[in-house]
């Protein structure tokens, strides 16, 4: 095969790391001690970081606002069960739409901005939501979460029981599939598109791409998934509060992608596992003083690893395979 | 994530074990303490680990012939993604038997089937709303108070002093809303009218346009509930420098706004607010002066809620000599219990196991250079009797 | 018979607030035509690229591409009626590759950046047409490396077969040469003259010897204005152009 | 009437201490391009610092200001030498994530040093109170913030307007290349300037910690207000901020007294709204 065809399809194949990598949540399933509510929460907050990475990372878009399409997901998911469609996956889909559909609304909104006021106005739109909804009690049961949220079996037949396992698999087959549709997409023109429009809009202009489009299009795309995410986390956990859209979540993600990697599509997984794992980790070795050793873990990715923990891996293990002479500094192309 | 309690606890026990002659294996209880040390609301967090502190050094950590281990986590405030699964983590993994917390409402109401599917006796030490205990899981107590316990006195002691116009200002979320309705209702239920209501946001930094309401209202008595913590502040401050407090316009709350916690930050501001509250420092008893004592050495109010939980497990513990721990039994001991605590006489409802107290009425008045809450009015618990 | 003529302005003004930096020009490409606008710096050269591409809105006057009033279009419906245009400072994808880059314009050329499923890799004809695009420009080797350590001369040409690859009927070149040897500039226009075919092409250049090498008609600007138009003899000779800018 | 007046006086001088706290970022967001948001953290640090000259030192409150102001100056300029300098020029995400990590570290640090309850201040009796100004009962510290504002806005136009360093912050200000181009040592004056800006930060926290409450978590309860003034002003405006600082001000004071319902959003309809129609901020140059 030609070598340019041989590159386009060596980006498009499934490397050995990304089977070895789902395969270790499949494997962590069977570990006897480990701690699966918390893997569940650590994959729901790598999808999440994923949808802000399709933004972020791969339209360049900063968003301080992310939290509230995973807020809408989160409330849709707890409305849909309160109301009796308790069904699971198609309650989890249509959390997507309706996060989707917003994020579409939104990106008509912000389509002229970028940098810090860009930042405001989502910022601005996340506060908004979040007083709405925590101040609204007779509608959303405000700051004592939604009451009657109850999911049913998957599929009919897996309780979400005690231990956390339905809730695992359930969690981990929704975080699978989805990743390979969004992998699928970012291999695709279209994904091709949005990175030309992060690098370069006016060059895009000139050769007649449609940006605006391509822009409230990725919005609501990643609006959905984290809407997914946003209904995972009601699903799994059987209760929703006013925290799932707070600044404060909005602020995580962000600083989850930047320690992960943004444009690698694994860096939402990646910042999750260090983020949530090292979060744990402080909480537990001092519950008063932790957040220090969070922002200085924020203030040393974003000094020594400008691009995140996900690329700095990649070219550690580049160069040990392949001696750095005869091999020019690949940058790892999405 | 061995917690530092349980560090200490397990190196003990070790000690223990090879001390003691080779009796029958001691059986350890573990008992799960879910409280939030981080964060805006870390303090509390770090008042009841001393009041555990005090507790041990005066009963030890045996309870009849059982060792009682506490296990911690930090829920992080009001957080019911991560308080879910830290009471998972804490009854599949850690296998606790007995748990305090975890606070803030939302966290109950997220862990509430976990906690029945574990048949875990959990008392709730921080979390007010009504609704929980009793009917989101039959192995919920609660040491702390409800609502309607303080807000239906307070309404009954405002009306019977003269005041017939009442203002009431609320913070604007749930637990607000909750008390808002409940002194709208028995102080009209007196006879008594609402000269206004307010609800202000969770986070409002500035207060005088708030003040300049309660002005137009012209009301005889002001009600307030507001979240211990910055809001409780600034209020109290905004009152004064507004003139109001100058006024002498009578200012009701529930125990929050005058928490020992903020009155020396509050300072002078809360000279004279009159509370309906469960528990003062100045409360006249034996129990108290000397677990007040104690606590002074960390230069802060006994966490009373944590004391009479610890005081409710030893007891429940104790009952079960001779017989591995069983919850169920733990549970039928535990409702119907009545016993001295340092607020006062407390008892634990047998329908539901919500707490059963007396409520008081107190001022704020400088005794001996400190600001404390004096109480002048005692209101028996019906159910009590 | 003189040829269909693809591109037409009709006084085309740009005024920003009181200060008027074009004024009324009328200008006229033909087809298959190699057109030379020459004019001092600040004679409003660029300007009136940005204007017929549509990066600038004009003031007044019209645009008129293949016979369709394209005044008011946007640029991307000025392209899809044929227009390609390379710009005076490289304008490229730093994180994309030569041939991710040229696969990107194709992409765009032939709609097919909707959102899709399907993978890039698996349009097998398209890339073919890429690496055949870069090869054809002398970019076959550098193809796959990111675009950001190309030396200067190969991006100048890079931006060049980007604006080619969407095969457009009207190609603009903004100084195409800019900041290249002159060995380099005839080698870049040879490359133009072959591979441009029925192109018409109008560029922008200020080395006289490519001008009169390679422009079939030039146009000179001046202070906003359109001074003269021509061949390149006529040009030559014309009294106004000698004072206004080539200065005996 | 009496009524209204009071009003847009309790929000002018909201607006005002919140244009003393944030007139610093505005500058340096301006000037050096550089979005730092742990500013809100220098806030603090001025607040912590005049209850500690006024605790321990039994300093009167007015002179813990001009100590709040030069202990927050010298700390700004060491956290400029050490770290902030390294991250001149790098884009904006970068830097609004390395300062909300210095933000988090401040609120243990700060914790840690003076533990995590509310720090009380207390207030000399000149200033606290009411008094009667043509018929309206105003709140003496009010009036106390109304003029040390105005004097500081006063100083900071006309420092930027007729002194020659105010030239050279300006010059930097427009085109930081045709600054060092000409001679202007650029680091030293982005250094003096990131200090002074901390200093008024100080200031501003200081001034600010008998209305609101100075405890670890300042930071993250007041970063949100601070942005807001600063980009709905626009960056390096001086004008700008105190314009934002006192629309805004009056705006939360008087919307929540005659739409209480509306309560706190207010502040946030008008980011949003002007954010869309003016993404540079009201006196923000076009990017």
């Amino acid at each position: 095969m030609s070598s340019h065809r041989a590159y386009f399809a060596n980006q498009a194949r499934w490397s050995g790391w990304e089977m070895a990598f789902w395969l270790a949540w499949v494997v962590a399933f069977f570990i006897p001690q480990s701690n699966l509510a918390l893997l569940s929460q650590i994959l729901i907050w790598g999808l999440f970081a994923v949808s802000l990475d399709l933004l972020l990372g791969y339209r360049g878009l900063p968003s301080f606002g992310q939290a509230a399409f995973f807020g809408i997901g989160a409330y849709t998911a707890g409305y849909l069960s309160k109301f009796g469609w308790t069904e699971p996956i198609t309650g989890l889909l249509v959390s997507g739409a309706v996060a989707g559909v917003v994020g579409l609304m939104a990106g008509r909104v912000v389509r002229g901005l970028h940098g810090v006021a860009l930042l405001m106005v989502t910022l601005g739109l996340n506060s908004l939501l979040y007083d709405f909804v925590q101040r609204s009690t007779e509608l959303t049961g405000g700051d004592d979460g939604l009451p009657g949220v109850s999911i049913a079996p998957v599929l009919g037949i897996f309780k979400f029981d005690m231990v956390g396992r339905t809730g695992y698999l359930y969690t981990l087959a929704a975080c699978f599939l989805i990743f390979v549709l969004l992998r699928a997409l970012v291999r695709s023109p279209f994904g091709l598109a949005l990175l030309g429009a992060r690098d370069n809009p006016r060059r895009m202009q000139m050769l007649g791409a449609p940006i605006d489009r391509d822009l409230t299009l990725v919005m609501g795309l990643s609006a959905a998934v984290a809407g997914m995410a946003g209904a995972l986390l009601t699903q799994t956990t059987q209760f929703v509060a006013p925290e799932v859209l707070s600044f404060q979540r909005s602020a995580d993600v962000l600083v989850i992608l930047v320690i992960g990697g943004a444009g690698f599509l694994y860096g939402g997984f990646v910042g999750a596992l260090a983020f949530i794992f090292l979060r744990d980790l402080f909480a537990a070795l001092n519950p008063i003083y932790w957040y220090f050793w969070i922002g200085l873990m924020l203030v040393l990715t974003v000094t020594f690893f400008r691009r995140g923990l996900l690329p700095a891996l990649a070219g550690l293990w580049a160069r040990r395979r392949k001696p750095a002479v005869d091999r020019p500094a690949q940058e790892v192309a999405p | 994530m061995t917690g530092l309690i349980r560090r200490q606890a397990l190196a003990a026990l070790a000690a223990s074990a090879l001390l003691s002659a080779p009796a029958m294996a001691q059986e350890t209880v573990k008992v799960g303490l879910l409280l939030t040390y981080s964060g805006p609301s870390g303090l509390a967090g770090q008042h009841a680990d001393d009041t555990i502190k005090v507790f041990q050094q005066r009963y030890g950590s045996t309870a009849g012939d059982k060792k009682i281990e506490f296990v911690k986590r930090d829920t992080t405030g009001p957080n019911p993604e991560v308080a879910k699964r830290l009471v998972q983590e804490l009854i599949v993994r850690e296998k606790v038997q007995l748990m305090i917390g975890p606070d803030f409402t939302p966290n109950v109401l997220a862990s509430a089937p976990l906690i029945t599917e574990g048949k875990v006796p959990t008392i709730i030490a921080g979390a007010a709303t009504t609704g929980i205990i009793g009917e989101k899981s039959p192995y919920l107590m609660r040491t702390f108070f409800a609502i309607p316990q303080l807000v239906a006195p307070l309404a009954q002691y405002a009306y019977k002093t003269g005041a017939r116009k009442l203002f009431v200002l609320v913070a604007d979320y749930a637990p607000g809303h909750d008390a808002e309705n409940l002194i709208t209702k028995s102080f009209q239920a007196q006879g008594g009218t609402i000269a206004g209501n307010l609800r202000i946001p969770m986070r409002s930094p500035e207060f005088s346009s708030h003040m300049q309401r309660i002005k137009d209202a012209a009301p005889d008595a002001v009600f307030v509930f507001l979240p211990q913590g910055e809001l409780t502040v600034q209020f109290l401050k905004a009152y004064s420098d507004s003139g109001l407090k100058a006024s002498n316009l009578k200012l009701l709350g529930t125990g929050d706004i005058t928490d020992e916690m903020l009155l020396d930050v509050a300072g002078d501001t809360a000279l004279g607010v009159i509370t309906a509250g469960f528990y003062s420092t100045y409360h006249d008893s034996a129990l108290n002066k000397q677990l007040v004592a104690e606590l002074a050495a960390f230069k802060h109010a006994p966490n009373v809620p944590i004391w009479d939980a610890l005081r409710l497990i030893y007891d429940g513990v104790a009952a079960q000599k001779g017989a591995p721990f069983n919850g169920d039994k733990f549970m039928a001991f535990a409702k119907g219990r009545k016993f001295e605590s340092p607020r006062g006489p407390i008892a634990i409802s047998a329908s539901n196991g919500d707490i059963l107290q007396n409520t008081y009425i107190r001022r704020v008045e400088r005794r001996d250079g400190k600001l404390v809450n004096v109480e002048f009015e005692t209101i028996a618990d019906p159910a009590m009797r | 018979m003189t040829a269909a003529t693809v591109l037409q302005t009709v006084g085309l003004t740009k005024a920003f607030g009181g200060l008027s930096i074009f004024k009324g020009v009328d200008f006229s490409l033909h087809a298959g035509e190699r057109h030379a606008i020459i004019g001092p710096n600040g004679a409003g050269k660029s300007t009136f690229v940005h204007l017929v591409s549509g990066l600038l809105k004009p003031t007044s006057g019209s645009v008129q591409l293949m016979g369709q009033d394209v005044t008011r279009a946007t640029p991307q419906q000025r392209v899809r009626a044929g227009l390609g245009r390379t710009f005076q400072i490289n304008t490229l994808f730093p994180s994309l590759s030569p041939l991710q880059a040229i696969a990107l314009a194709l992409c765009e050329r032939d709609r097919l950046t909707a959102p899709s499923l399907r993978a890039l890799a698996r349009r097998v004809e398209l890339l073919d047409e890429a690496a055949a695009l870069l090869a054809r420009f002398g970019l076959a080797a550098d193809g796959e490396g990111p675009t950001g350590l190309l030396p200067y001369g190969k991006q100048r040409v890079l931006e060049m077969a980007l604006a080619l690859s969407l095969k457009p009927k009207v190609l603009l070149l903004d100084e195409p040469a800019a900041g290249l040897t002159t060995a380099q500039g005839h080698a870049l226009f040879e490359q133009l003259t072959e591979l441009a075919g029925d192109t018409s092409v109008l560029f922008i250049e200020h080395d006289m010897a490519l001008v009169f090498g390679y422009a079939q008609r030039v146009t000179v600007l001046g202070g906003g204005a359109l001074l003269a138009q021509g061949t390149p003899d006529e040009i030559r000779a014309d009294p106004v152009v000698r004072k206004a800018y080539l200065g005996h | 009437m009496s009524i209204a007046l009071t009003m847009l006086f309790n929000g002018l001088t909201y607006g005002v201490l919140l244009f003393v706290m944030a007139v610093g970022l505005s500058v340096t967001m301006g000037m050096m391009n550089f979005a730092n948001l742990a500013h809100v953290s220098l806030a603090m640090l001025g607040g912590y610092l005049a209850i500690t000259a006024m605790d321990h030192l039994g300093v009167s409150f007015l002179l813990s200001l001009p100590l709040a102001f030069l202990g927050t100056m010298a700390f700004s300029w060491v956290l400029e030498r050490l770290v902030l300098r390294h991250f001149y020029g790098t884009d904006d995400l970068t830097q609004v994530l390395l300062t909300i990590g210095l933000l988090f570290m401040s609120v243990s640090t700060v914790a840690y040093i003076w533990g995590p309850s509310f720090k009380p201040i207390t207030m000399p009796a000149s200033l606290s109170g009411q008094v009667q100004v043509m018929g309206l009962s105003l709140e003496r510290y009010r009036l106390f913030l109304l003029a040390v504002g105005i004097a500081l806005a006063l100083a900071l136009v006309f420092g930027l307007e007729r002194t020659r360093f105010g030239a050279m912050v300006r010059a930097c200000v427009d085109n930081r290349r045709a600054a060092s181009g000409c001679g202007l040592n650029i680091q030293r004056i982005f250094a003096l300037t990131f200090a002074i800006g901390g200093g008024l930060a100080g200031l501003g926290g200081a001034l600010a910690a008998n209305l609101l409450t100075i405890d670890p978590n300042f930071p993250l309860r007041y970063l949100i207000y601070m942005l807001i003034v600063v980009s709905v002003g626009g960056m390096g405006s001086v004008a700008g901020t105190l314009l934002a600082s006192v629309v805004i001000g009056i705006g939360d004071v008087v919307g929540k007294y005659y739409v209480p319902q509306a309560g706190g959003i207010m502040i946030y309809l008008v980011t949003v709204v002007i954010m869309l129609v003016r993404p540079q901020g009201l006196m923000g140059r076009a990017a």
